[in-house]
Protein backbone atom coordinates (compact mmCIF):
# COMPACT_ATOMS: atom_id res chain seq x y z
CA UNK A 1 0.00 0.00 0.00
CA UNK A 2 2.85 2.54 1.16
CA UNK A 3 6.43 2.26 0.80
CA UNK A 4 10.15 3.40 0.55
CA UNK A 5 10.60 2.32 -3.94
CA UNK A 6 13.89 3.57 -4.10
CA UNK A 7 17.06 4.55 -2.41
CA UNK A 8 19.65 6.24 -4.88
CA UNK A 9 22.79 7.76 -4.06
CA UNK A 10 23.76 10.28 -7.02
CA UNK A 11 27.17 12.11 -6.45
CA UNK A 12 27.13 12.64 -2.36
CA UNK A 13 23.00 13.00 -2.34
CA UNK A 14 20.68 10.65 -1.18
CA UNK A 15 17.59 10.31 -2.87
CA UNK A 16 14.47 8.66 -1.14
CA UNK A 17 11.69 7.37 -3.52
CA UNK A 18 8.31 6.35 -2.22
CA UNK A 19 5.25 5.15 -3.13
CA UNK A 20 1.44 5.47 -1.18
CA UNK A 21 0.20 7.20 1.85
CA UNK A 22 2.88 9.35 4.05
CA UNK A 23 1.00 8.49 7.12
CA UNK A 24 3.20 6.96 10.52
CA UNK A 25 4.46 4.19 9.45
CA UNK A 26 6.16 5.47 6.18
CA UNK A 27 6.99 8.21 8.02
CA UNK A 28 8.76 6.43 10.38
CA UNK A 29 10.05 3.83 7.73
CA UNK A 30 12.06 7.41 5.97
CA UNK A 31 13.00 8.76 9.27
CA UNK A 32 14.99 5.32 10.36
CA UNK A 33 17.04 5.64 6.70
CA UNK A 34 17.84 8.77 6.85
CA UNK A 35 19.08 8.01 10.40
CA UNK A 36 21.27 5.36 9.16
CA UNK A 37 22.88 7.22 5.98
CA UNK A 38 23.65 10.43 8.73
CA UNK A 39 25.54 7.68 10.66
CA UNK A 40 27.07 6.72 7.46
CA UNK A 41 28.31 10.21 7.18
CA UNK A 42 25.73 11.82 4.73
CA UNK A 43 24.54 14.97 4.84
CA UNK A 44 22.73 15.63 1.66
CA UNK A 45 19.17 14.30 1.36
CA UNK A 46 16.37 14.48 -1.16
CA UNK A 47 12.58 13.15 -0.33
CA UNK A 48 10.85 12.65 -4.06
CA UNK A 49 7.23 12.15 -3.23
CA UNK A 50 6.12 12.03 -6.49
CA UNK A 51 3.75 9.01 -5.96
CA UNK A 52 2.79 9.83 -2.16
CA UNK A 53 -0.13 12.36 -3.63
CA UNK A 54 -1.47 11.79 0.28
CA UNK A 55 -0.18 12.21 3.50
CA UNK A 56 -1.18 12.74 7.21
CA UNK A 57 0.15 14.99 9.99
CA UNK A 58 1.48 12.82 11.90
CA UNK A 59 3.49 11.61 8.38
CA UNK A 60 4.39 15.01 7.66
CA UNK A 61 5.59 15.69 11.78
CA UNK A 62 8.14 12.77 11.16
CA UNK A 63 9.60 15.14 8.38
CA UNK A 64 9.91 17.71 10.83
CA UNK A 65 12.01 15.27 12.71
CA UNK A 66 13.87 14.49 10.30
CA UNK A 67 14.27 18.35 9.74
CA UNK A 68 15.05 18.16 13.33
CA UNK A 69 18.44 15.55 12.83
CA UNK A 70 19.65 16.99 9.63
CA UNK A 71 19.92 20.43 11.81
CA UNK A 72 22.36 18.49 14.29
CA UNK A 73 24.12 16.43 11.90
CA UNK A 74 24.40 20.00 9.65
CA UNK A 75 22.84 18.79 6.44
CA UNK A 76 20.19 19.20 4.11
CA UNK A 77 17.09 18.44 3.00
CA UNK A 78 14.82 18.96 -0.16
CA UNK A 79 11.75 17.43 -1.53
CA UNK A 80 10.70 16.88 -4.62
CA UNK A 81 7.79 16.71 -6.99
CA UNK A 82 5.18 17.15 -4.58
CA UNK A 83 1.20 16.63 -5.26
CA UNK A 84 -0.09 20.10 -4.04
CA UNK A 85 -2.27 19.16 -1.34
CA UNK A 86 1.26 17.59 -0.10
CA UNK A 87 2.77 20.99 -1.21
CA UNK A 88 0.31 22.87 0.67
CA UNK A 89 0.02 20.43 4.00
CA UNK A 90 3.95 21.40 3.99
CA UNK A 91 3.81 24.91 3.66
CA UNK A 92 0.98 25.24 6.67
CA UNK A 93 2.86 23.22 8.74
CA UNK A 94 6.03 25.77 8.31
CA UNK A 95 8.20 23.06 6.61
CA UNK A 96 8.47 24.60 3.68
CA UNK A 97 10.27 27.54 5.92
CA UNK A 98 13.52 24.72 6.68
CA UNK A 99 13.59 22.51 3.63
CA UNK A 100 13.45 23.58 0.12
CA UNK A 101 10.86 22.08 -2.37
CA UNK A 102 11.48 21.39 -6.23
CA UNK A 103 9.25 20.16 -8.98
CA UNK A 104 11.68 17.96 -10.83
CA UNK A 105 14.19 15.79 -9.06
CA UNK A 106 16.92 16.98 -11.40
CA UNK A 107 16.45 20.68 -10.23
CA UNK A 108 16.35 19.13 -6.38
CA UNK A 109 19.64 17.25 -6.97
CA UNK A 110 21.12 20.72 -8.92
CA UNK A 111 20.23 22.97 -6.27
CA UNK A 112 21.85 20.16 -3.78
CA UNK A 113 25.26 20.40 -5.61
CA UNK B 1 -36.27 22.87 10.12
CA UNK B 2 -34.39 19.55 10.53
CA UNK B 3 -33.34 18.30 6.83
CA UNK B 4 -34.13 15.44 5.96
CA UNK B 5 -32.21 13.25 3.29
CA UNK B 6 -35.21 12.99 1.90
CA UNK B 7 -34.46 16.81 1.04
CA UNK B 8 -30.50 16.53 1.20
CA UNK B 9 -28.79 14.31 0.01
CA UNK B 10 -26.36 12.21 2.54
CA UNK B 11 -23.80 9.75 2.33
CA UNK B 12 -23.24 8.26 5.50
CA UNK B 13 -20.25 6.09 6.41
CA UNK B 14 -19.85 3.95 9.71
CA UNK B 15 -15.95 2.80 9.96
CA UNK B 16 -14.49 0.58 11.94
CA UNK B 17 -11.03 1.86 13.75
CA UNK B 18 -8.52 -0.46 11.94
CA UNK B 19 -5.21 0.84 10.38
CA UNK B 20 -5.68 3.49 7.38
CA UNK B 21 -9.68 3.42 7.50
CA UNK B 22 -9.93 7.34 6.93
CA UNK B 23 -8.89 6.06 3.50
CA UNK B 24 -11.96 4.90 2.77
CA UNK B 25 -13.20 8.78 4.13
CA UNK B 26 -11.14 10.18 1.53
CA UNK B 27 -12.17 7.74 -1.30
CA UNK B 28 -16.03 8.62 -0.48
CA UNK B 29 -15.29 12.35 -0.85
CA UNK B 30 -13.54 11.81 -3.57
CA UNK B 31 -16.84 10.17 -5.29
CA UNK B 32 -18.72 12.87 -3.68
CA UNK B 33 -16.84 15.91 -4.84
CA UNK B 34 -17.04 14.32 -8.49
CA UNK B 35 -20.33 14.40 -8.38
CA UNK B 36 -20.51 17.79 -7.65
CA UNK B 37 -18.46 18.90 -9.54
CA UNK B 38 -15.67 20.32 -7.56
CA UNK B 39 -11.87 21.60 -8.72
CA UNK B 40 -9.39 18.67 -7.71
CA UNK B 41 -7.94 21.47 -5.34
CA UNK B 42 -10.66 21.48 -3.16
CA UNK B 43 -11.25 17.68 -3.76
CA UNK B 44 -8.28 17.35 -2.18
CA UNK B 45 -8.24 19.61 0.88
CA UNK B 46 -11.18 18.58 1.23
CA UNK B 47 -9.67 14.69 1.91
CA UNK B 48 -6.58 15.86 3.95
CA UNK B 49 -8.79 17.62 6.28
CA UNK B 50 -10.93 14.73 6.57
CA UNK B 51 -8.02 12.89 6.92
CA UNK B 52 -6.84 14.50 9.92
CA UNK B 53 -10.55 14.56 11.88
CA UNK B 54 -11.01 10.69 11.10
CA UNK B 55 -8.01 10.30 12.70
CA UNK B 56 -8.43 12.17 16.32
CA UNK B 57 -11.63 10.54 15.96
CA UNK B 58 -10.32 7.09 15.79
CA UNK B 59 -7.49 8.12 18.39
CA UNK B 60 -10.15 9.20 20.89
CA UNK B 61 -13.24 7.00 20.85
CA UNK B 62 -10.86 3.74 20.93
CA UNK B 63 -13.07 2.14 23.03
CA UNK B 64 -16.08 2.63 20.64
CA UNK B 65 -14.62 0.68 17.67
CA UNK B 66 -16.32 2.79 15.36
CA UNK B 67 -16.90 6.05 13.95
CA UNK B 68 -19.51 8.28 11.70
CA UNK B 69 -18.94 10.19 8.86
CA UNK B 70 -21.85 11.87 7.19
CA UNK B 71 -21.51 13.78 3.43
CA UNK B 72 -24.30 16.32 3.66
CA UNK B 73 -24.62 17.35 -0.22
CA UNK B 74 -26.37 20.80 -0.41
CA UNK B 75 -26.60 23.37 -2.78
CA UNK B 76 -23.95 24.98 -2.06
CA UNK B 77 -21.64 23.62 -0.57
CA UNK B 78 -20.33 19.95 0.79
CA UNK B 79 -20.98 19.59 4.76
CA UNK B 80 -18.97 17.22 6.34
CA UNK B 81 -19.83 15.47 9.71
CA UNK B 82 -17.19 13.44 11.58
CA UNK B 83 -18.63 11.73 15.21
CA UNK B 84 -16.80 10.19 17.35
CA UNK B 85 -18.12 8.45 20.95
CA UNK B 86 -14.79 9.29 22.54
CA UNK B 87 -13.75 11.39 25.80
CA UNK B 88 -14.24 14.93 23.83
CA UNK B 89 -11.85 17.96 24.43
CA UNK B 90 -12.18 21.77 24.81
CA UNK B 91 -11.62 22.72 20.78
CA UNK B 92 -10.82 26.11 22.50
CA UNK B 93 -7.74 24.99 24.69
CA UNK B 94 -6.03 23.23 21.87
CA UNK B 95 -2.39 25.36 21.13
CA UNK B 96 -1.94 26.82 17.82
CA UNK B 97 1.27 24.94 16.79
CA UNK B 98 3.89 26.62 15.45
CA UNK B 99 6.96 25.07 13.64
CA UNK B 100 9.82 27.20 15.57
CA UNK B 101 9.27 26.14 18.69
CA UNK B 102 8.98 22.62 17.90
CA UNK B 103 12.17 22.23 16.64
CA UNK B 104 14.91 21.56 18.38
CA UNK B 105 13.16 21.44 21.60
CA UNK B 106 11.42 18.17 23.45
CA UNK B 107 7.67 19.88 22.40
CA UNK B 108 5.88 17.01 20.33
CA UNK B 109 6.25 17.19 16.40
CA UNK B 110 2.32 16.08 16.77
CA UNK B 111 -0.42 18.80 17.04
CA UNK B 112 -1.18 20.07 13.35
CA UNK B 113 -4.75 18.24 12.46
CA UNK B 114 -6.99 20.92 14.15
CA UNK B 115 -5.02 23.55 12.47
CA UNK B 116 -5.06 21.72 8.86
CA UNK B 117 -8.84 20.74 9.25
CA UNK B 118 -9.56 24.96 9.84
CA UNK B 119 -6.66 25.88 7.31
CA UNK B 120 -8.03 23.79 4.75
CA UNK B 121 -12.22 24.10 5.20
CA UNK B 122 -14.32 27.29 4.88
CA UNK B 123 -15.79 26.70 7.92
CA UNK B 124 -15.44 24.25 10.72
CA UNK B 125 -16.70 24.13 14.39
CA UNK B 126 -16.67 21.28 17.28
CA UNK B 127 -19.38 19.99 19.48
CA UNK B 128 -17.64 17.78 22.04
CA UNK B 129 -18.91 16.78 25.54
CA UNK B 130 -17.51 13.38 27.49
CA UNK B 131 -19.65 11.66 25.36
CA UNK B 132 -18.14 12.24 22.45
CA UNK B 133 -16.97 14.92 19.36
CA UNK B 134 -19.05 15.87 16.12
CA UNK B 135 -16.22 17.76 14.01
CA UNK B 136 -18.60 20.23 11.08
CA UNK B 137 -16.88 21.02 8.22
CA UNK B 138 -17.42 23.12 5.26
CA UNK B 139 -16.39 23.21 1.76
CA UNK B 140 -18.09 26.12 -0.31
CA UNK B 141 -18.93 25.47 -3.95
CA UNK B 142 -17.87 29.06 -4.88
CA UNK B 143 -14.49 30.66 -3.76
CA UNK B 144 -15.99 33.66 -1.97
CA UNK B 145 -12.03 34.66 -1.60
CA UNK C 1 -25.98 -15.67 18.19
CA UNK C 2 -25.81 -12.35 16.69
CA UNK C 3 -22.37 -11.00 15.72
CA UNK C 4 -21.88 -7.41 16.64
CA UNK C 5 -18.94 -5.33 15.20
CA UNK C 6 -17.13 -5.00 18.44
CA UNK C 7 -16.08 -8.77 17.43
CA UNK C 8 -16.57 -8.04 13.43
CA UNK C 9 -15.20 -4.97 12.29
CA UNK C 10 -17.80 -3.58 9.70
CA UNK C 11 -17.99 -0.75 7.45
CA UNK C 12 -21.11 0.65 7.14
CA UNK C 13 -22.45 2.87 3.91
CA UNK C 14 -25.63 4.26 3.28
CA UNK C 15 -26.03 6.34 -0.02
CA UNK C 16 -28.03 8.31 -1.61
CA UNK C 17 -29.85 7.33 -5.40
CA UNK C 18 -27.65 9.74 -7.54
CA UNK C 19 -25.66 8.64 -10.83
CA UNK C 20 -22.85 6.70 -10.15
CA UNK C 21 -22.99 6.77 -6.49
CA UNK C 22 -22.37 2.95 -6.82
CA UNK C 23 -18.57 4.03 -7.44
CA UNK C 24 -18.59 4.85 -3.44
CA UNK C 25 -19.26 1.69 -2.58
CA UNK C 26 -16.34 0.28 -4.88
CA UNK C 27 -13.99 2.56 -3.59
CA UNK C 28 -15.11 1.09 0.03
CA UNK C 29 -14.55 -1.94 -1.04
CA UNK C 30 -11.02 -1.17 -2.68
CA UNK C 31 -9.91 -0.25 0.78
CA UNK C 32 -11.17 -2.44 2.70
CA UNK C 33 -10.05 -5.64 0.21
CA UNK C 34 -6.19 -4.01 0.49
CA UNK C 35 -6.78 -3.98 4.42
CA UNK C 36 -7.92 -7.78 4.06
CA UNK C 37 -4.90 -8.17 1.77
CA UNK C 38 -7.11 -9.65 -0.88
CA UNK C 39 -6.24 -10.28 -4.67
CA UNK C 40 -6.46 -7.91 -7.05
CA UNK C 41 -8.49 -10.13 -8.85
CA UNK C 42 -10.71 -11.10 -6.20
CA UNK C 43 -10.78 -7.58 -5.12
CA UNK C 44 -12.05 -6.31 -8.51
CA UNK C 45 -14.94 -9.57 -9.03
CA UNK C 46 -16.15 -7.95 -5.51
CA UNK C 47 -16.14 -4.49 -6.52
CA UNK C 48 -17.92 -5.60 -9.95
CA UNK C 49 -20.62 -7.50 -8.24
CA UNK C 50 -20.74 -4.73 -5.83
CA UNK C 51 -21.91 -2.51 -8.52
CA UNK C 52 -24.04 -4.69 -9.92
CA UNK C 53 -25.97 -5.41 -6.41
CA UNK C 54 -26.60 -1.25 -5.92
CA UNK C 55 -27.53 -0.63 -9.70
CA UNK C 56 -30.36 -3.51 -9.03
CA UNK C 57 -31.25 -1.68 -5.21
CA UNK C 58 -30.87 2.21 -7.11
CA UNK C 59 -33.69 0.81 -9.78
CA UNK C 60 -35.77 -0.54 -7.39
CA UNK C 61 -36.00 1.89 -4.42
CA UNK C 62 -36.33 5.02 -5.80
CA UNK C 63 -39.12 6.02 -3.52
CA UNK C 64 -36.76 5.36 -0.51
CA UNK C 65 -33.86 7.33 -1.68
CA UNK C 66 -31.46 5.85 -0.21
CA UNK C 67 -29.68 1.48 0.00
CA UNK C 68 -27.33 0.42 3.13
CA UNK C 69 -24.36 -1.09 2.32
CA UNK C 70 -22.40 -3.80 4.82
CA UNK C 71 -19.19 -4.74 4.88
CA UNK C 72 -18.46 -7.17 7.97
CA UNK C 73 -14.65 -8.33 7.54
CA UNK C 74 -14.48 -11.78 8.82
CA UNK C 75 -11.52 -13.55 9.69
CA UNK C 76 -11.97 -15.82 6.79
CA UNK C 77 -14.17 -14.04 3.99
CA UNK C 78 -15.28 -10.43 3.44
CA UNK C 79 -19.24 -10.51 3.40
CA UNK C 80 -21.50 -7.67 1.68
CA UNK C 81 -25.18 -6.76 2.45
CA UNK C 82 -26.63 -4.76 0.31
CA UNK C 83 -30.10 -3.62 1.51
CA UNK C 84 -32.67 -1.58 -0.30
CA UNK C 85 -36.25 -0.69 0.78
CA UNK C 86 -37.77 -0.89 -2.35
CA UNK C 87 -40.66 -3.67 -3.92
CA UNK C 88 -38.55 -6.50 -3.33
CA UNK C 89 -38.49 -9.83 -6.09
CA UNK C 90 -38.77 -13.61 -6.40
CA UNK C 91 -34.82 -13.95 -6.62
CA UNK C 92 -36.02 -17.86 -7.91
CA UNK C 93 -38.14 -16.63 -10.66
CA UNK C 94 -35.41 -14.26 -12.54
CA UNK C 95 -34.52 -16.20 -15.48
CA UNK C 96 -31.09 -17.03 -16.67
CA UNK C 97 -29.77 -14.35 -19.43
CA UNK C 98 -28.49 -16.14 -22.52
CA UNK C 99 -26.65 -13.74 -25.38
CA UNK C 100 -28.48 -16.40 -28.11
CA UNK C 101 -31.66 -15.64 -27.24
CA UNK C 102 -30.86 -11.64 -27.02
CA UNK C 103 -29.17 -10.92 -30.16
CA UNK C 104 -30.92 -10.36 -33.19
CA UNK C 105 -34.61 -10.84 -30.87
CA UNK C 106 -36.76 -8.41 -29.52
CA UNK C 107 -35.35 -9.30 -26.37
CA UNK C 108 -34.07 -6.87 -23.92
CA UNK C 109 -30.42 -6.57 -23.97
CA UNK C 110 -30.14 -6.02 -20.36
CA UNK C 111 -30.81 -8.96 -17.25
CA UNK C 112 -26.91 -9.93 -16.28
CA UNK C 113 -26.95 -8.93 -13.56
CA UNK C 114 -27.76 -11.30 -10.68
CA UNK C 115 -26.19 -14.15 -13.23
CA UNK C 116 -22.85 -11.86 -12.68
CA UNK C 117 -23.48 -11.51 -9.07
CA UNK C 118 -23.40 -15.40 -8.62
CA UNK C 119 -20.86 -15.86 -11.36
CA UNK C 120 -18.12 -13.58 -8.91
CA UNK C 121 -19.13 -14.44 -5.81
CA UNK C 122 -18.28 -17.17 -3.49
CA UNK C 123 -22.00 -17.43 -2.20
CA UNK C 124 -25.15 -15.15 -2.68
CA UNK C 125 -28.49 -15.36 -1.03
CA UNK C 126 -31.42 -13.29 -1.53
CA UNK C 127 -34.00 -12.31 1.13
CA UNK C 128 -36.47 -10.17 -0.40
CA UNK C 129 -39.93 -9.10 0.18
CA UNK C 130 -42.50 -6.40 -0.31
CA UNK C 131 -40.61 -4.30 2.33
CA UNK C 132 -37.22 -4.68 0.58
CA UNK C 133 -34.32 -6.49 -0.45
CA UNK C 134 -31.25 -8.26 1.18
CA UNK C 135 -28.30 -9.21 -0.98
CA UNK C 136 -26.02 -11.01 0.91
CA UNK C 137 -22.72 -11.72 -0.67
CA UNK C 138 -19.69 -13.79 0.35
CA UNK C 139 -15.51 -13.81 -1.08
CA UNK C 140 -13.58 -15.93 0.74
CA UNK C 141 -10.04 -15.32 1.10
CA UNK C 142 -8.85 -18.74 0.42
CA UNK C 143 -9.68 -20.10 -2.42
CA UNK C 144 -11.37 -23.68 -2.53
CA UNK C 145 -11.75 -23.99 -6.01
CA UNK D 1 -15.53 11.03 -15.33
CA UNK D 2 -16.18 8.68 -18.10
CA UNK D 3 -16.20 10.08 -21.70
CA UNK D 4 -15.03 9.04 -25.64
CA UNK D 5 -11.36 10.35 -25.62
CA UNK D 6 -10.58 9.30 -29.44
CA UNK D 7 -12.30 8.22 -32.74
CA UNK D 8 -9.17 7.94 -35.10
CA UNK D 9 -9.92 6.36 -38.92
CA UNK D 10 -6.99 3.44 -38.91
CA UNK D 11 -7.04 2.17 -42.49
CA UNK D 12 -11.17 0.87 -42.71
CA UNK D 13 -11.10 0.20 -39.18
CA UNK D 14 -12.46 3.31 -36.45
CA UNK D 15 -10.82 2.95 -33.94
CA UNK D 16 -13.02 3.99 -30.59
CA UNK D 17 -10.98 5.11 -27.34
CA UNK D 18 -12.78 5.30 -23.81
CA UNK D 19 -11.90 6.56 -20.53
CA UNK D 20 -13.62 5.81 -17.37
CA UNK D 21 -16.46 4.48 -16.04
CA UNK D 22 -18.55 2.16 -18.98
CA UNK D 23 -21.97 2.71 -17.42
CA UNK D 24 -24.69 3.48 -19.46
CA UNK D 25 -23.72 6.71 -20.43
CA UNK D 26 -21.08 6.58 -22.33
CA UNK D 27 -22.17 2.98 -23.56
CA UNK D 28 -24.71 4.62 -25.18
CA UNK D 29 -22.01 7.32 -26.24
CA UNK D 30 -20.17 4.43 -28.06
CA UNK D 31 -23.26 2.96 -29.62
CA UNK D 32 -24.62 6.33 -31.39
CA UNK D 33 -20.86 6.78 -32.66
CA UNK D 34 -20.66 3.39 -33.94
CA UNK D 35 -24.24 4.12 -36.02
CA UNK D 36 -23.47 7.36 -37.49
CA UNK D 37 -19.98 5.39 -38.96
CA UNK D 38 -22.03 2.48 -39.78
CA UNK D 39 -24.17 5.18 -42.25
CA UNK D 40 -20.93 6.33 -43.41
CA UNK D 41 -20.31 3.05 -44.56
CA UNK D 42 -17.98 1.76 -41.86
CA UNK D 43 -17.78 -2.31 -41.00
CA UNK D 44 -15.04 -2.33 -38.81
CA UNK D 45 -14.49 -1.19 -35.41
CA UNK D 46 -12.02 -1.71 -32.68
CA UNK D 47 -13.20 -0.40 -29.11
CA UNK D 48 -10.22 0.17 -26.66
CA UNK D 49 -11.01 -0.15 -23.08
CA UNK D 50 -7.69 0.65 -22.23
CA UNK D 51 -8.49 3.17 -20.01
CA UNK D 52 -11.99 2.11 -18.98
CA UNK D 53 -11.39 -0.30 -16.06
CA UNK D 54 -14.50 -0.17 -14.58
CA UNK D 55 -17.73 -1.28 -16.25
CA UNK D 56 -21.53 -2.24 -15.39
CA UNK D 57 -23.95 -4.64 -17.19
CA UNK D 58 -25.98 -1.92 -18.62
CA UNK D 59 -22.70 -0.56 -20.31
CA UNK D 60 -21.71 -4.09 -21.36
CA UNK D 61 -25.39 -4.83 -22.18
CA UNK D 62 -25.14 -1.78 -24.87
CA UNK D 63 -22.28 -3.62 -26.39
CA UNK D 64 -24.30 -6.26 -27.28
CA UNK D 65 -26.37 -4.14 -28.84
CA UNK D 66 -23.51 -3.01 -30.65
CA UNK D 67 -22.78 -6.50 -32.03
CA UNK D 68 -26.48 -6.92 -32.81
CA UNK D 69 -25.88 -3.52 -35.13
CA UNK D 70 -22.67 -4.66 -36.85
CA UNK D 71 -24.19 -8.19 -37.78
CA UNK D 72 -26.59 -6.67 -39.52
CA UNK D 73 -24.85 -4.14 -41.10
CA UNK D 74 -22.42 -7.36 -41.69
CA UNK D 75 -19.48 -5.57 -39.95
CA UNK D 76 -17.08 -6.70 -37.65
CA UNK D 77 -16.25 -5.27 -33.81
CA UNK D 78 -13.26 -6.25 -31.45
CA UNK D 79 -12.16 -4.89 -28.10
CA UNK D 80 -8.31 -4.42 -27.05
CA UNK D 81 -6.53 -4.05 -23.92
CA UNK D 82 -9.36 -4.90 -21.46
CA UNK D 83 -8.88 -4.90 -17.70
CA UNK D 84 -8.61 -8.63 -16.53
CA UNK D 85 -12.16 -7.93 -15.05
CA UNK D 86 -13.92 -6.24 -18.18
CA UNK D 87 -12.43 -8.60 -20.02
CA UNK D 88 -14.06 -11.69 -17.33
CA UNK D 89 -17.50 -9.43 -17.41
CA UNK D 90 -17.55 -10.26 -21.33
CA UNK D 91 -16.35 -13.99 -21.07
CA UNK D 92 -19.40 -14.63 -18.62
CA UNK D 93 -22.01 -12.58 -21.04
CA UNK D 94 -21.05 -14.42 -23.92
CA UNK D 95 -19.42 -11.00 -25.56
CA UNK D 96 -16.40 -12.81 -26.34
CA UNK D 97 -18.38 -15.20 -28.53
CA UNK D 98 -19.32 -12.67 -30.47
CA UNK D 99 -16.51 -10.09 -31.33
CA UNK D 100 -12.60 -10.98 -30.12
CA UNK D 101 -10.35 -9.25 -27.71
CA UNK D 102 -6.72 -8.17 -28.08
CA UNK D 103 -3.99 -7.48 -25.87
CA UNK D 104 -2.86 -4.32 -27.48
CA UNK D 105 -4.32 -1.89 -30.49
CA UNK D 106 -1.82 -3.33 -32.71
CA UNK D 107 -2.73 -6.68 -32.31
CA UNK D 108 -7.17 -5.88 -32.63
CA UNK D 109 -5.64 -3.61 -36.04
CA UNK D 110 -3.67 -6.51 -37.34
CA UNK D 111 -6.56 -8.90 -37.58
CA UNK D 112 -9.01 -6.62 -39.20
CA UNK D 113 -6.57 -5.95 -41.49
N1 LIG E 1 -12.14 13.91 18.26
C1 LIG E 1 -11.40 14.24 19.34
N2 LIG E 1 -11.71 13.76 20.56
C2 LIG E 1 -10.99 14.09 21.63
N3 LIG E 1 -9.92 14.92 21.61
C3 LIG E 1 -9.55 15.44 20.42
C4 LIG E 1 -10.28 15.15 19.23
N4 LIG E 1 -9.69 15.83 18.22
C5 LIG E 1 -8.66 16.51 18.75
N5 LIG E 1 -8.56 16.29 20.09
C6 LIG E 1 -7.57 16.88 21.02
O1 LIG E 1 -6.98 17.99 20.40
C7 LIG E 1 -5.56 17.82 20.35
C8 LIG E 1 -5.00 18.41 19.09
O2 LIG E 1 -5.40 17.65 17.99
P1 LIG E 1 -4.61 17.74 16.63
O3 LIG E 1 -4.46 19.19 16.31
O4 LIG E 1 -5.33 16.92 15.64
O5 LIG E 1 -3.20 17.16 16.92
P2 LIG E 1 -2.73 15.70 17.37
O6 LIG E 1 -3.90 14.77 17.17
O7 LIG E 1 -1.57 15.42 16.50
O8 LIG E 1 -2.36 15.87 18.83
C9 LIG E 1 -5.34 16.33 20.47
O9 LIG E 1 -4.09 16.03 21.00
C10 LIG E 1 -6.47 15.92 21.38
O10 LIG E 1 -6.13 16.14 22.72
N1 LIG F 1 -32.97 -5.22 -5.33
C1 LIG F 1 -33.97 -5.60 -6.15
N2 LIG F 1 -35.25 -5.24 -5.88
C2 LIG F 1 -36.27 -5.61 -6.70
N3 LIG F 1 -36.10 -6.33 -7.82
C3 LIG F 1 -34.85 -6.71 -8.15
C4 LIG F 1 -33.73 -6.38 -7.35
N4 LIG F 1 -32.62 -6.91 -7.92
C5 LIG F 1 -33.04 -7.53 -9.03
N5 LIG F 1 -34.39 -7.43 -9.18
C6 LIG F 1 -35.23 -8.03 -10.26
O1 LIG F 1 -34.49 -9.02 -10.92
C7 LIG F 1 -34.39 -8.72 -12.32
C8 LIG F 1 -33.02 -9.16 -12.85
O2 LIG F 1 -32.02 -8.32 -12.32
P1 LIG F 1 -30.63 -8.24 -13.03
O3 LIG F 1 -30.17 -9.62 -13.30
O4 LIG F 1 -29.75 -7.39 -12.22
O5 LIG F 1 -30.90 -7.54 -14.42
P2 LIG F 1 -31.47 -6.11 -14.77
O6 LIG F 1 -31.40 -5.27 -13.53
O7 LIG F 1 -30.58 -5.64 -15.86
O8 LIG F 1 -32.88 -6.36 -15.24
C9 LIG F 1 -34.62 -7.23 -12.42
O9 LIG F 1 -35.12 -6.86 -13.67
C10 LIG F 1 -35.62 -7.00 -11.31
O10 LIG F 1 -36.93 -7.31 -11.75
Amino acid sequence: MNSIIGTDEIGDVIVISTQGYLNKDLGEEIFALVEKNISDGKKKFIINLAQSDIVNSIGASIMIEIIEELQEADGTLAFCTLAPIVEKTFTIMGLTKYCSTFESQEAALEHMA
Amino acid sequence: MKETSEKTPTVELKLPILENMELVATQTADVVSKHMKLSSEKSDEIKMALIEACINAFEHSKSEEQIFIHFIIRENNLTIKVIDKGAGFDSAGVAIPNIESKLNSEESKRGWGVMLIKELMDSVSFESDHTGTTVTMVKNLENDE
